[in-house]
């Protein structure tokens, strides 16, 4: 176990060494000069040579690489071109509300799907269980943010229940408050997430129950009940962990249209700003953050998989995937 | 009176297709009887529905009478989910086929041994673990084999385990259903033995299924020819095997040669 | 009827819908694209079925044009990200030890990145374009679809007529014709209908952002995004492009479904 | 036999889900029963105005790159100039007790008003305000206003009270350029991200993406504010803006930007839509060095082909204006030229086949990518048609507008929009991206900052702006509305908004 966690940390840190280098490299091969952003239809040529010389636009490529990469080692992820504030302070920010937007969700988009697709397994003969299925799956068929509108439409505009968007200016400290102001976005989020979910939980389980040892355990006279609870659930587990770690990832990034949509001040509006600013130092920071979210999460997914799974113990890190 | 009293048993689909029809047979206590057959012929939904573990959607019809000594007599067909809960395990268990999928690849052995036991013995705490120890001695399995999952250990040891598991529960008759099929050659021999010293040493009446006309000799007193979800032919193994009278056991009984005389030039 | 027959048929009816009206707007469309002379938001009527926008527009005729733009979002990220997708995940199939092992994770990492944040930057160096959002979606789709077929592909290889022909000389191009492709292709083709369902929601939401096809392309995203502000006074532009978007892609998974089903009869329990 | 602890198993998964369900169910329940973010519910002075905009600093300090956001949010509120630009657009003395000129113009000499100190405590003094200015016209500034300082020769701070500067040259606009100049504290060192004013609010806190909070400065020099908080609350979405003012979670919005939603406010008595003077225009902006745009005659058919009313209709419904030049009516040189090139399709034609393109032409123009401008683009891309002009759109980001049209003039048309008063100035300069050469307005342009009198300079520009008309040296298809959307519960704002300043300090929000 000590040589597998020691083995995935070396990746962990090698993907993420290599994923700066590409992110660096990625943003700077994109034309366009990111010193427009701060110019206005009255800049004067001096304030144009100015700009450039505020973004670095004058200087070489690895002289930019070198500074910035300098900075990520003492975890310095730079000053936005646009504001000329430092990056790192407002990630940070802006996690307040993404964080929790992801993580609520998840574990609502899980409570929804694993009960759910449980059913649609067990009913899978069933027409009810038919159209159980068909429902779910409807929910891959919709664009998340028009749920979004729909919802604000409902329960915003009409009965007024939620608020359409924003964030508190307290933050957590009226949770009341913030609570409120994530509920729509977390349902948006959830529903959409939890029709792939219920997918997996469906197949998983299906697995399950056509599995010989759940058989076994009944013929040697558990309940129905009891067979699953003791063998079927954790079997259904490992292949759903592993595709909660991707779906965790992709919510985290997946964020951006939902915090559009509800106007939430977010990792993911903070991205979307730094693109169309092409305001280099914001796109990176937001990305390396990321890129580390999702290593992390693979990372944690790959791990828990193993503590469920005793086959896994034996083998190698990234190998018979 | 029988230990197992199966009457006239037929399964079919939903829509109606006959999957098996017209199945009878007794099974008296400490009694063994063979059940063979090709696949295709029945025998492991036979196996299955004698249980009550068919999959849903699958209709039976006819008796499936058990009267185990000293109990009530249960009919399995129609009965309700507790009264089968109460039959398996505690008056008749299976042995499956595939040791490496019938049993649980997440749980240790000697674990998915306890649960069986705790279930139906109703034992705890040091009672179960000496129970767990001795079921896996009685299969000649060492005590560490307990710790280990089913990936971890060989088929044999495997099918030992299962097979402990079933016999813990102490039943009055066990279903092996194909129980050395997936084994090796050598191992099979091994695990044949053991299963007929188990039932000998606890007068345990057996079932067992298999396609393989020479293993059944081996270890059953009677035979039941299914082919094509119909009994075809019974008797006792001596009967079957020195007068045949229907063509698809004589072909069963060819085959049966054909790989003795194999088997032979293997093992001088 | 069997069941993948009906998933098939359902799905046909429901992408050939948008099909037909894409089709149709070539030729013939209620009003004329640019015609304003709707009057400015007007209600649902006979004369306008999904009332006009802002500029007095036919909200129908954008509808059905903007079948055209989804259908062609979606084909032209299949054919991409398809075509880039199977080459690489070749390659990869191919591909022996640390090449392999590197192939595999790097396609990991891209996919844990979402679709939309790929294309977001792919629009940000190319420009917002029908051409880029086909591009960038197409390329993040293409990910997906090497490490499905770098698996496909090794299966494929690990079996004994495969090594057979290999160990006997055949080149490494004809195994791939003759061997690889027949094989994996079905699995393809049922990834393929799904990736395109998924390609026409990206779509949406990149418009939605601003970051899709521009004006005068009128796509199904950008309708509901322009929607948004008027939703009290007209809420059928809030409806009527979300339901088209979810009839087409709809219809693209159960088309998916029925594919799967006729291709892997055995597959059919773990759908 | 059953043995109850089967039972109880079974019972585990069961009850484990329902506990789940249960907690979150109650807290979203919990979620939706506190109160909301929305209004406090206090009135009079102790009342919370929350201010909806889509415009958030990018930072804090109006030299350094803070935007339109800083100014509309700390402007006059946080931070003060010399001198006020009121909502009516007149400009008084706010900082200054007094000032007077020299007979050449060239030396001013203001006198600071006593009393006023900063919210950090220290006292205003001349050095504060030499500091301000030399901020202003530092190499490094970023002030939309650095050029129109220019003529500054000098800058000195004889006394606490007393700043003079001096002129290279004279400068008509100087005191009225002096109301965009903040006096901030010499000795703050992080101007970007905090603020350190002389007006009748300090800043509370900023959370970025999201809310900028001001509290009201009780040691305030003049008259108190009305209400004690003020949040500026900052949305990326027009749409998203709206909902928060329908939901109430904002009391008023500075500045609408989505015509299709006045609808719902328009209809509805708990809101109220102020109409206000704006500055902001839209431009077809002719490249006017390069055919076909070199010709005269060429630029004023376009222009006659617009149907502008109906342009401006379809897009603003009622709201805007239309203009015949560059100049908006709030600036002193305003005319009514809509009628120099008026909407006449015959007109168009006729000038076409002057110019010898009866046949038509095709022309690409450069469309950034954001509202208004591509629907804008496919509105003028029918109407020219009327015409036989073919248009191509080709959509560009910003970024791209900025390098190719801004700075490279590689374009043939474009589209955009300039927001601020007096920048008509802009065609004295040749070689400003539009590329209109006329030496004979750039005569007039640099004459009238020359100028002794502010008369002078509005006859002078008032002529240049004829001039421009007569040329169509662009299209200026339109003026925005300056739309500011408010709950009928508060009153007391500013609806001009001229050059993007918001006053907040007069707003009060009745109970209910």
């Amino acid at each position: 176990m000590v040589r597998y966690l020691v083995r995935r940390g070396g990746l962990l840190v090698a993907s993420l060494l290599l994923a700066s280098v590409a992110l660096f490299l990625l943003l700077r091969v994109l034309p366009g000069d990111p010193a427009n952003a701060l110019l206005t239809v009255d800049a004067t040529p001096e304030q144009i040579e100015a700009a450039q010389r505020q973004v670095g636009s004058d200087r070489s490529l690895p002289e930019q690489f070198v500074t910035w990469f300098g900075q990520l080692a003492r975890l310095d992820l730079g000053r936005s071109f646009v504001s000329t504030l430092p990056v790192g302070p407002e990630i940070v920010d802006r996690l307040v509300v993404t964080l929790p937007l992801t993580l609520f969700a998840f574990a609502l988009a899980i409570v929804i799907a694993v009960p759910v697709g449980y059913l649609c397994a067990r009913w899978s003969r069933t027409w009810y269980g038919a159209g159980l299925s068909a429902l779910s799956q409807l929910g891959i068929a919709v664009p998340a943010f028009w749920v979004g509108m729909l919802l604000i439409f409902v329960f915003a505009l009409r009965l007024r229940v939620f608020p359409s968007g924003g964030f508190p200016r307290a933050g957590w400290a009226d949770p009341g408050a913030a609570l409120t102001s994530l509920t729509l976005p977390v349902l948006t989020i959830a529903l959409v997430m939890s029709a792939s979910l219920i997918r997996y939980v469906r197949s998983a389980t299906l697995d399950v129950l056509g599995s010989d040892y759940l058989r076994t355990a009944r013929a040697l006279g558990a309940s129905s009940a009891e067979a699953m609870w003791r063998h079927g659930l954790r079997n259904a587990a490992g292949p759903v962990v592993s595709v909660l770690g991707v779906e965790l990832a992709t919510t985290f990034l997946g964020a951006v249209v939902v915090e559009s949509v509800f106007a939430l001040p977010g990792l993911g509006s903070m991205l979307v700003k730094g693109i169309t600013q092409h305001d280099y130092p914001v796109v990176q920071g937001v990305l390396f953050v990321s890129t580390v979210a999702v290593l992390v999460i693979g990372f944690l997914a790959d791990l828990a998989q193993r503590l469920i799974d005793p086959r896994l113990r034996g083998s190698s890190p990234g190998g018979s995937r | 009176m029988s230990l197992l009293a199966v009457d006239r048993l037929a399964i079919c689909t939903a829509d109606g297709t006959p999957l098996v029809s017209d199945i009878s047979f007794e099974l008296p206590s400490g009694g063994r009887l063979g059940v063979i057959g090709e696949s295709g012929s029945g025998k492991s939904l036979t196996t299955l529905a004698l249980l009550g573990l068919l999959p849903a959607g699958l209709r039976v019809s006819g008796s499936i009478r058990f009267h185990p000594a000293g109990g009530e007599p249960v009919q399995v067909v129609g009965a309700s989910e507790s009264a089968l809960r109460r039959l398996r395990g505690r008056v008749a268990t299976v042995v499956f086929q595939e040791p490496s999928t019938a049993l649980d690849p997440l749980m240790r052995l000697g674990d998915q041994i306890g649960a069986s036991v705790r279930r139906t013995r109703g034992l705890r705490g040091p009672a179960l673990r000496a129970a767990v120890l001795s079921a896996l001695a009685d299969v000649g399995l060492d005590h560490r084999i307990g710790r280990a999952y089913p990936h971890e250990v060989s088929g044999g040891q495997r099918q030992r385990a299962a097979i402990a598991a079933a016999v813990a529960c102490r039943p009055a008759l066990l279903v092996a259903d194909e129980p050395t099929t997936a084994l090796d050659v050598t191992v099979q021999a091994d695990v044949l033995a053991l299963l007929d010293r188990l039932v000998a040493d606890r007068g345990l009446a057996l079932l067992f299924i298999s396609h393989d006309l020479a293993v059944v000799s081996r270890i059953a007193e009677r035979v039941l020819v299914l082919d094509r979800g119909s009994a075809i032919e019974s008797g006792t193994v001596t009967e079957i095997l020195t007068a045949p009278r229907h063509p698809v056991t004589r072909a069963l009984l060819e085959s049966a040669r054909h790989l003795d005389a194999a088997l032979e030039v293997r093992q001088p | 009827m069997s069941r993948h027959r009906r998933s098939l048929v359902a799905g046909g009816i429901l992408v050939g819908l948008t099909c037909a009206a894409a089709l149709i707007s070539l030729l013939w469309t209620p009003y004329p694209v640019s015609d304003t002379s709707g009057g400015r938001l007007a209600p649902v009527t006979a004369a306008h079925l999904l009332g006009t926008d802002r500029l007095g527009r036919d909200l129908a005729t954008q509808l059905m044009v903007g079948a055209r733009i989804a259908l062609e979002t979606g084909l032209g990220a299949v054919v991409v990200g398809g075509t880039l997708g199977v080459l690489v995940g070749i390659a990869a199939g191919f591909a022996q030890r640390w090449l392999d092992d590197g192939l595999a994770a790097l396609l990991d990492i891209v996919i844990a990145f979402p679709t939309l944040l790929l294309a977001m930057l792919v629009v940000a160096a190319r420009g917002a374009s029908l051409g880029s959002a086909i591009l960038a979606l197409g390329l993040a789709m293409s990910a997906v679809v090497a490490r499905l077929t770098r698996i496909l592909v090794k299966r494929v290889l690990a079996q004994d007529f495969v090594t057979a022909s290999l160990v006997s000389g055949t080149s490494w191009p004809r195994v791939v014709a003759e061997h690889v492709l027949p094989n994996i292709w079905p699995t393809l083709a049922v990834n393929l209908a799904l990736q395109f369902g998924l390609a026409v929601l990206a779509e949406a939401s990149l418009s939605y952002l601003g970051l899709g096809a521009p004006p005068p392309n009128q796509s199904w995203g950008r309708m509901l995004q322009e929607a948004q502000s008027t939703v009290l006074v007209a809420p059928a532009g809030l409806v009527a492009p979300g339901l088209a978007l979810v009839v087409l892609v709809v219809g693209a998974n159960l088309v998916a479904d029925g594919l799967r089903e006729v291709a892997d009869p055995l597959a059919r329990r773990s759908s | 036999m059953t043995e109850p602890s089967t039972n109880v198993k079974e019972h585990i998964p069961v009850r484990k889900i329902l506990t789940a369900v249960v907690a979150v169910a109650f807290g979203l329940g919990l979620a939706a029963c506190a109160p909301d973010d929305g209004p406090s519910t206090a009135s009079g002075a102790d009342a919370t105005i929350d201010v909806g905009s889509l415009y958030e600093p990018q930072n804090l300090d109006n030299t350094g790159g803070g935007g339109q956001g800083v100014t509309e949010a700390l402007n006059g509120n946080v931070y003060e100039g010399l001198f006020r630009l009121t909502d009516d657009g007149k400009v008084e003395n706010l900082l200054v007790s007094d000032y007077s000129v020299s007979g050449d113009g060239l030396t001013y000499t203001f006198t600071l008003r006593s009393g006023v100190t900063f919210h950090s405590g220290k006292p205003l003094t001349a050095a504060d305000a030499k500091y301000s200015l030399e901020k202003v016209i530092a190499p490094d500034s970023k002030s939309a206003r650095k050029s129109s300082f220019g003529p500054i020769g000098g800058i000195t701070a004889p006394g606490d009270s007393t700043l003079v500067v001096t002129l290279k040259t004279r400068s008509i606009s100087f005191v009225y350029n002096l109301s965009y100049v903040w006096i901030v504290n010499a000795g703050n060192q992080s101007p970007t991200t905090t603020a350190d004013g002389t007006g009748p609010y300090r800043l509370a806190s900023w959370q970025r993406g999201a809310t900028l909070s001001l509290s009201r400065f009780d040691g305030y020099w003049g008259t108190k504010a009305s209400n004690k908080d003020v949040v500026f609350h900052y949305f990326t979405d027009a749409s998203a803006l709206n909902n928060a003012l329908l939901t109430d979670q904002i009391d008023i919005i500075t500045s609408e930007q989505s015509p299709d939603a006045l609808d719902q406010f328009t209809a509805n008595p708990a809101y109220r839509v102020n109409d206000g003077a704006s500055t902001t225009k839209l431009l077809l902006a002719f490249n006017d060095r390069v055919a076909p745009f070199d010709n005269v005659k060429v630029r004023k058919a376009v222009y006659s082909a617009i149907d502008r009313k109906k342009l401006l209709e379809s897009i603003w419904g009622p709201h805007g204006k239309l203009i015949g030049s560059m100049v908006p009516p709030s600036d002193p040189w305003y005319e009514d030229l809509t009628n120099a090139n008026p909407y006449d399709i015959d007109l168009a034609k006729r000038l076409l086949a002057e110019a010898g393109h009866g046949g038509g032409f095709s022309f690409t123009l450069d469309t950034p990518n954001y509202d208004p401008h591509p629907i804008v683009a496919t509105f003028l891309k029918s109407e020219l048609a009327k015409v036989g002009i073919t248009v191509t759109i080709k959509v560009i980001s910003a970024d791209e507008w900025y390098t190719k049209v801004f700075q490279k003039h590689d374009f043939v048309a474009t589209l955009q929009e300039h927001v601020n008063d007096r920048d008509v100035v802009w065609y004295g300069n040749p070689d400003f991206y539009w590329g209109y050469d006329s030496p004979q307005v750039t005569r007039w342009v640099r004459q009238a900052e020359q100028a002794a009198t502010a008369d002078e300079q509005t006859a002078l520009l008032k002529q240049a702006n004829r001039q421009l008309a007569q040329d169509a040296a662009s299209v200026w298809l339109y003026l925005y509305p300056q739309i500011v959307v408010a709950s009928t519960r508060v009153s007391g704002y500013p609806v001009n908004g001229l050059n993007s300043q918001f006053y907040v300090y007069g707003i009060t929000k009745r109970e209910g």
